[in-house]
């Protein structure tokens, strides 16, 4: 008994094997075992046969893992997790303030603690974290698959450039104009997209991204095409971080009589950013709790029930384009302000599906969730650097596997409970008309 | 004399080549309630949508009288810019689907929050800096939504997933969200359908309490005649998109052509 | 409770059936049984898991324990398709045809379990048993209404020339000329020596209509027995039938 | 440390990674010559290698590595222009020495900071060549100008138009191509239409190829000319052989490869069985311009280094190099070529 | 002499847009049954690409001469290869995935992409591949200077093109396995309780979808003799351009929408500007679905409340 069902056991795997090995050889096969080599080619054959060996052996003992308790009872529980959906809460749960407090004051310190090239990657990844909320009002929230997002980034960062060139606009007054500036590129990419649905609504906000990257990249005069255009640095109070001044002001360390460094730079735009994305997060997390965002999500959920509700679903798809709108703006101008030069090849099209990722694997919706996803997207390429080549073969990789082991993002979404104020509350109102705007 | 709060004048509805209603008028008297019947296919659900403005009526008008205004349905929807369905939920009119369609992944209590957004919706500022103003509307509207729950006895389900309620508590629960709209008119499209008659009597008596307590004009459509024969004052029937019956339930019910195309037997078999 | 199918071999039979949505017990230890050429129906409240109990038949959800044997053989872990190749066809709840086909596709898409070979024969047979589907053979069935959607539902399982046939509430949404038609179609498909197991809200015409009965809450199995007794049982009577 | 560190960037993936490649072959081979023979100062070099896939924000990601992580004392690259004018201004602040193999754009060296030099030639030192070349020894007046849309290829074009100007002579087209596409019939035909005698083509070889070819498919016989990218030996193949290269002529470097200076790193590459491709041969001279300054200060100050590379010539594998205040090569020597009906490149005139 | 550009553009327009259309079909069809935008598509396409040319070096090694039997045996071979591509993406990638969010799978797709760019990167090399003419020479019309000519390459291409679409479409919606495609587009559960095997069917849709993005890449290789494995790129949002212009999940919508994609770049770039081609194409776009929400020849959602 126990014997046949090993052999069973046995045959099943080798035949597993057997077809993993043949399929993973026709896929394999052409590409890795015979290299083109101008118009004839180079017999890499023993490569391709290692290769499919591989696949199939790792096949093999994947389920020879999972055949095994442990494995299957992993396997169970994984199947259980991506099954769940959406909870409500209990109303009991407390909010963590220690641990953000931990979270704020950690952040703030950062900068001491970090070199450069840290504080640059912590950076790249705030402004991704601010990406990925903006991204996530739309697309999370709103439901509005939107494969454009990068526009309103480039329209950021671009203030900053052009404007300091052609208005002499700094970094303190593009970071209160870029809101508006996106928000109204938002709003005149809404008007068209409104009307549409689903897919569609992505095809023409990608069609809109890459309209926005190729005028960047064509309309020479103005936006010094694929050149770029360089980006001023920060100032503080009309101090500047340069070596030696530039925009007519003193710089930092001259001001304070301390030895110049190009660090006091990056340690402005981190502090600033870190702040602007703990507001934006706090003003996201009011959001949910509001009738507008409450609103957003109804309107994820049944279009038709919102419109028989009363809903005006065309503002209110508007207002979340343009509240995500500008945070993508603001991120822009973060951007350009560290890379201190911008060119239309950090708004292609790849960007936007990386910050599209962000939102799916935080989980749609969840403010954690994406920031969460913004910091190991963004920090994963740079711990895979040692990987050389083959990084972006194994971020790849992994992107699918965490696909496929979180379908649903990283954190769970959960549901507020609300509560009546009084416990006779239900009495009330009784006759008392609801006074609604008509 | 009641005054007709919703006029129908000779709609008539087209699709392509087919034609949903031919012709249709009647009257939904101020605090009737009036049930709307016919074989399917008749062109029930395409009227109610062209009263509650999802569909544009290809002819005819419709016309609801509202805080002693008038206001035509058909230019409510086409108003430029601002124009659409939900003009016509704000003029008054509320209504519940054939097939439930209910934000199944939000909990029960925000379903109704979301109902009455109008009430709420401050400015975003206000929200985001929780002025005590919006903190007062937000809690007069949890406060309204339990108040419905209660009437709808649905209050243990309150902050559950909408979507996780059993099929007879989610009808209640679409009721009770239109209801947050507070309408002169609501509109039920098949409430007691998939409803057991224990269930469905308990229905009946919810609808009853709508029209007494809160001064509510009905208008349903169904096909469980006890339902509609206990309850209604007054029944429209269509049959091929027109109207072939139009009275009271003992009129309808003992009217040939309704027997012929609808019932198929005589009243007495049917609210046995 | 299996015990009691001694007599004629039961067709499909559920032992100890259990089924989960997520966190959610749907069903729960369930034995149910339907012999060759029986009439059985499944009658109990809103969301008592009358769905979920047909739906776990093609392992949707799978059951997570129990047996669900069909002439013996256990099929819960078959795949879906291969489940509606043995001779069962469901008529779901909510109708669920395909909105963008034609009836005639529709009724093309229910052969798939046997092959195209009767497709003339049987739809013949269909557009006699419903002459509406005939005059809408070539509109979208998207647009139809509720009742003629049902008819096609109906039309489409019986495509397949199964032997048992699975009914989720078929009287749901349609007008009392249609649902009393409904049930002849019924009883006209019972005659043809078809076994039919029938979930119904209309506890009166589903008693009616079939021998066995069985009464589910919350996901048990409550009462069992004959239709008749249990039209006569008081609990039933007042719970199901709206009768005090 | 007991190591020096050089890093060497480029783009290692995405759509240019062919060239990161031969940079980072280039380097590597000499490099490895170097640390055989005792290394510099008898401490070892160490290479570091960073992707920036010619982004600019992952340039700026491997400049602050650079610097702050692995402490490089030195720098090739980056390739792009595009990467390199935003990770130049890092490495000025972190006073290491960059040598770009490729960046062509004047930008790179034009914004004064002093640690930037490059071994190749500038686009516009490279369009007056192509401009003569065109006007004087073709002698024709009809040309097209067509660019790829990226830094490179546009800056060569722009500076050629500039140069045009100047010789009183306006383009009959210019235009450009997008990246990435393979079908330019619509503009073959309408270079055709303009009655263009030259084309003149600011880009790459992956569109510089299918142009070419397109060119032939649709009969015209106009001179093809391009600039330093060209000089690969894949062009061949892209244009789908030797024999649609008969019109076509590029500008590069003084052919390295007959240059008696080069004869070292020739026989080196030779020796380790690599193929001399355009870049490879640049990364090679970058990297000796690097250790040749390393060598020549000994001290390991950047500010020596740089007035050492600006007093001193180095002796390279694309031929001898000496560089201006600027970092810019002095007097670098542009060379046309055309193709034999094999498809090797010979000087042309 | 106008008429002659005229024409020639016209010819250059119909032969991208009906390669457009070929990649196109792959993701209308994919779109159709599992609602899901695969991009990794134009990366399957760069796939076929590679292995078209790896074929004919293979055929031209072993000393085959002849033309039409390389060119229709590379066509076999590649649509095989990339068909089982095609087949184990769909395994490995998205199925795991079947159920979860709508979402999930295009982030899958675009690790997908990812790593099938990064895989003949590191596998075949970075630079600029080709193939050898294979069939040269034209119809030309018109006089010894002033012509329009259509290459036999590219009438070898609308040939395979009309017969690859005609195969398709008779299959799609005359055939058993079309009408299963259609069923499981539009109700998964139900067509697999009326007997459908549906993880068998958007097998077979990822199959085919990737078996049209072949003939696309064996007829763009031999037409335009070179590739890299960057071109899936450019080429896969082009295409899903096409495919939503024409109405997403539409075969003959495909079609449409790369003829007119195609033709629309020719047109611009011919008379108004190269640069602002795309800008145009885009803008197009936005103006067809603006009026047309659904595309060309998609059919509405049927929104019955
Ligand atoms: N969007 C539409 N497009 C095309 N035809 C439609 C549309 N909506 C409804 N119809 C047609 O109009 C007729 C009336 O449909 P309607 O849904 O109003 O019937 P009903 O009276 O509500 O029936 P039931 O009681 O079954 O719900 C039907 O024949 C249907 O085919
Ligand atoms: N997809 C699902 N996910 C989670 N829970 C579900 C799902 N479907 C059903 N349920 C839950 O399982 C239970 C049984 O549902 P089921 O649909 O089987 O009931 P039913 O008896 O058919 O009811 P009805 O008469 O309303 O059709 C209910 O509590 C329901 O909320
Ligand atoms: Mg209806
Ligand atoms: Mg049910």
């Amino acid at each position: 008994m126990e014997n046949a069902l090993k052999s069973h056991l046995v045959m099943k795997l080798a035949k597993e094997a057997l077809f993993t090995f043949v399929i993973a050889l026709i896929v394999l096969g052409p590409i890795s075992g015979l290299v083109l080599e101008g118009f004839s080619f180079r017999n890499e054959l023993a490569r391709a046969l290692a290769l499919a060996g591989t696949v199939a052996a790792g096949r093999v003992l994947v389920s020879l893992a999972l055949s095994t308790a442990i494995g299957s009872s992993l396997l169970q529980r994984f199947s259980r997790n991506s099954g769940g959906g959406v909870t409500v809460k209990t109303g009991k749960e407390k909010f963590p303030y220690p641990l953000l407090a931990l979270v704020i004051v950690a952040g703030l310190a950062f900068p001491a603690f970090a070199d450069k090239y840290y504080l640059g990657v912590a950076i790249l990844a705030l402004i991704y974290v601010l990406l990925g909320l903006g991204l996530n009002i739309v697309v999370g929230l709103a439901g509005l698959l939107d494969l454009g997002f990068v526009a309103f980034y480039a329209v950021g960062a671009y203030l900053l450039a052009l404007g300091s060139q052609y208005l002499g606009l700094g970094f303190w007054s593009a970071l209160l104009i870029a809101p508006f500036l996106a928000g109204l590129f938002g709003m005149i990419l809404a008007f068209p997209v409104l009307r549409m649905h689903g897919d569609y609504l992505a095809i023409v906000t990608l069609g809109f991204g890459e309209i926005i990257r190729l005028v960047l990249t064509n309309w020479l005069e103005f936006t010094g095409g694929p050149n770029g255009a360089p980006a001023p640095p920060p100032t503080l109070f009309g101090l500047e971080f340069t070596r030696t001044a530039r925009q007519g002001g003193v710089p930092f360390h001259e001001y304070f009589g301390i030895p110049y460094s190009a660090d006091y730079k990056f340690w402005l735009i981190y502090i600033v950013l870190f702040l602007v994305v703990c507001a934006v997060v706090y003003a996201v997390h009011r959001l949910r709790a509001m009738p507008l965002g409450r609103l957003w999500e109804a309107l994820r959920e049944d279009e038709i029930a919102c419109r028989s509700l009363g809903v005006n679903h065309v503002f209110t798809k508007l207002s979340a384009f343009m509240l995500g709108a500008s945070t993508g703006g603001l991120a822009g101008v973060f951007f350009a302000v560290h890379q201190g030069f911008v060119n239309p090849t950090s708004f292609t099209f790849f960007e936007s599906a990386l910050i599209l990722a962000i939102v799916v694997l935080g989980g749609l919706g969840s403010t954690v969730g994406v920031i969460l996803a913004a910091l190991v997207l963004t920090i994963l390429p740079e711990v895979l650097r040692d990987f050389a080549e083959y990084r972006v073969f194994v971020f790849g990789i992994l992107m699918v596997v965490m696909m496929i082991w979180k379908p649903r993002g990283l954190v769970r979404i959960t549901r507020p409970a609300f509560f009546p104020s009084t416990s006779s509350a239900t009495a009330m109102h009784v006759n008392q008309p609801l006074e609604v705007a008509r | 004399m009641r005054d007709a709060v919703l006029e129908v004048e000779n709609v008539t509805m087209r699709f392509g080549g087919i034609v949903a209603n031919r012709n249709v008028s009647f009257k939904v008297k101020q605090g009737d309630i009036t049930a709307l019947i016919g074989p399917n296919g008749a062109g029930k659900t395409t009227i109610f949508n062209c009263i509650t403005g999802f569909y544009r009526a290809s002819e005819g008008r419709i016309v609801l009288q509202s805080n002693g205004r008038s206001c035509n349905i058909g230019d409510l929807i086409t108003k430029p810019i601002v124009g659409g369905s939900h003009l016509v939920t704000r003029a008054g009119i509320a209504r519940t689907f054939q097939n439930i369609r209910l934000f199944k992944e939000m909990s029960v209590v925000e379903n109704l929050l979301i109902a009455q957004h109008l009430a709420t919706t401050n400015n975003l500022l206000s929200g985001i800096f929780k002025t005590p103003r919006f903190r007062r509307t937000e809690v007069e509207a949890i406060d309204r939504a339990y108040y419905w729950l209660g009437q709808m006895n649905l209050l243990e389900d309150a902050n559950r997933l909408a979507g996780q309620l059993p099929y007879g508590r989610q009808r209640r629960l679409e009721i009770a969200r239109a209801m947050c709209t507070s309408p002169k008119l609501i509109c039920l499209d098949e409430p007691a359908a998939g409803l057991n008659p224990s269930e469905t009597r308990e229905l009946s008596q919810v609808i009853r309490r709508l029209r007494s307590d809160h001064d509510l004009t009905v208008l349903v459509i169904e096909h469980d005649m006890g339902l509609v024969m206990s309850i209604a004052d007054h029944i429209v029937v269509l049959d091929h998109g027109e109207v072939i019956s139009d009275g009271t339930p003992s009129e309808v019910a003992n009217d040939p052509a309704v027997i012929a195309a609808y019932l198929g037997v005589s009243e007495e078999e049917v609210t046995a | 409770m299996s015990t009691a199918a001694t007599a004629s071999k039961p067709l499909l039979e559920f032992v100890g059936v259990e089924a989960h949505y997520g966190a959610i017990q749907a069903l729960k230890t369930v034995d149910v049984y339907i012999c060759a050429g029986e009439i059985v129906s499944l009658i109990g409240a809103n969301g008592a898991g009358k769905t979920t109990l047909l739906s776990t038949i093609f392992g949707v959800p799978r059951a997570s324990s129990g047996q669900i044997r069909h002439r013996g053989e256990d099929i819960s872990r078959l795949p879906t398709n291969k489940i509606a190749r043995r001779g069962i066809a469901l008529v779901p709840e909510g109708r669920q045809i395909y909105q963008d086909m034609t009836v005639e596709e529709n009724l093309m898409m229910g052969t798939t379990a046997i092959g195209m070979s009767h497709f003339e024969e049987d739809r013949t047979a269909m557009f006699d048993l419903f002459p509406r589907l005939k005059e809408r053979r070539n509109q979208t069935a998207g647009t139809m209404s509720g009742g003629e959607q049902q008819m096609l539902a109906i039309a489409r399982a019986l495509m397949a020339r199964p032997e048992l046939i699975l009914f989720d509430e078929p009287s749901l949404g349609l007008a009392p000329l249609v649902v009393k038609r409904v049930f002849e179609v019924l009883a006209e498909i019972a005659a043809m020596g078809k076994t039919i197991f029938l979930v119904e809200q209309n506890a009166n015409h589903a008693l009616k209509l079939s021998q066995r009965a069985y009464v589910m809450v919350n996901g048990k199995i409550q009462l069992s027995g004959d239709s008749a007794s249990l039209l006569d049982n008081e609990d039933v009577r007042k719970a199901y039938l709206g009768l005090h | 440390a007991d190591t020096i560190k050089i890093g060497v960037a480029g783009p290692m993936t995405g759509a240019n990674a062919t060239f990161g490649e031969q940079v980072w072959t280039g380097v590597s081979a000499y490099i490895k010559d170097v640390n055989a023979a005792g290394g510099v100062e008898g401490k070892q070099i160490e290479l570091v290698k960073g992707d920036d896939a010619c982004e600019p924000k992952q340039a700026v990601a491997v400049a602050n590595r650079f610097v702050d992580q692995d402490k490089v004392q030195a720098v090739v690259g980056h390739f792009c222009s595009s990467s390199t004018i935003p990770a130049a201004e890092i490495y000025n602040d972190a006073g290491i020495l960059t040598v770009t193999p490729s960046s062509t754009n004047p930008i790179v060296t034009d914004r004064g900071f002093d640690t930037m030099f490059r071994t190749c030639g500038r686009d516009d030192q490279q369009a007056v060549v192509a401009g003569s070349f065109i006007l004087d020894t073709l002698k024709l007046t009809k040309i097209a100008l067509i660019h790829d849309k990226d830094t490179y290829g546009q800056g060569l074009v722009d500076a050629l138009k500039q140069t045009l100007a100047e010789r009183g002579v306006a383009p009959v087209l210019y235009e450009g191509l997008t990246r990435g596409e393979r079908d330019f019939n619509a503009l073959v035909t309408k270079i055709k239409s303009s009655g263009a005698e030259a084309v003149y083509f600011g880009g790459l070889i992956p569109e510089a190829g299918p142009l070419i070819r397109q060119l032939h498919e649709q009969g015209l016989s106009v001179k093809f000319v391009s600039g330093d990218a060209l000089a690969q030996a894949e062009i061949v193949t892209s244009a789908g052989g030797p024999q649609n290269l008969t019109n076509v002529y590029y500008s590069s470097a003084a052919d390295p490869l007959k240059d008696p200076e080069t004869a070292d790193a020739q026989a080196a590459l030779k020796k380790e069985n690599i193929a001399p491709d355009n870049y490879t041969l640049f990364g090679y001279a970058s990297a000796q311009t690097i250790v040749a300054a390393l060598q020549g200060t000994k001290d390991g100050d950047v500010k020596s280094q740089i007035e050492w590379l600006r007093n001193n010539d180095v002796k390279s594998a694309v031929g001898k190099l000496a560089w201006n205040d600027k970092g810019d090569v002095k007097d670098f020597k542009f060379v046309f070529y055309k193709f034999d009906d094999k498809g090797t490149p010979v000087a042309s005139n | 002499m106008d008429f002659y550009i005229l024409a020639q553009q016209l010819v250059n327009g119909i032969t991208l847009g009906t390669i457009y259309g070929l990649i196109a079909v792959g993701y209308t069809m994919v779109y159709g049954v599992i609602r899901m935008i695969n991009f990794a598509h134009g990366d399957v396409y760069m796939v076929s690409a590679y292995i078209a040319a790896i074929t004919l070096a293979v055929l031209s090694f072993f000393g085959v001469q002849s033309v039409p039997f390389a060119l229709v045996s590379v066509l076999v071979i590649t649509c095989f290869v990339t068909g089982v591509y095609g087949w184990a993406i769909e395994r490995v990638a998205y199925s795991p995935l079947r159920g979860s969010t709508k979402l999930a799978p295009l982030i899958s797709a675009i690790g997908i992409s990812l790593m099938l760019q990064s895989y003949v990167q590191i596998a075949q090399g970075a630079r600029d591949q080709g193939v050898p003419i294979l069939i040269s020479g034209a119809f030309r019309f018109g006089t010894e200077k002033d012509f329009a000519q259509i290459t036999y390459m590219q009438v070898v291409i609308l040939l395979a093109s009309i017969i690859a679409m005609a195969i398709l479409t008779y299959v799609i919606n005359h055939t058993q396995i079309g009408r299963q495609c259609r069923a499981t587009q539009q109700n998964r559960a139900i067509s697999a309780v009326l007997g459908v095997n549906t993880d068998r069917i958007i097998s077979t849709v990822f199959v085919i979808g990737a078996s049209t993005a072949a003939v696309g890449g064996t007829l763009v290789t031999f037409n335009y003799g070179s590739f890299n494995f960057f071109i899936g790129f450019v080429m896969g949002i082009k295409a899903f351009t096409a495919a939503v212009l024409g109405g997403i999940g539409s075969l003959p919508g495909a079609i449409l929408g790369g003829l007119l994609l195609g033709l629309t770049e020719a047109l611009f770039a011919g008379y108004v500007s190269t640069d602002y081609k795309d800008v145009f194409a885009f803008a197009l776009l936005i103006i067809i679905l603006f009026f047309r929400p659904y595309g060309l020849l998609g059919r509405p959602e049927i929104h019955k409340v």
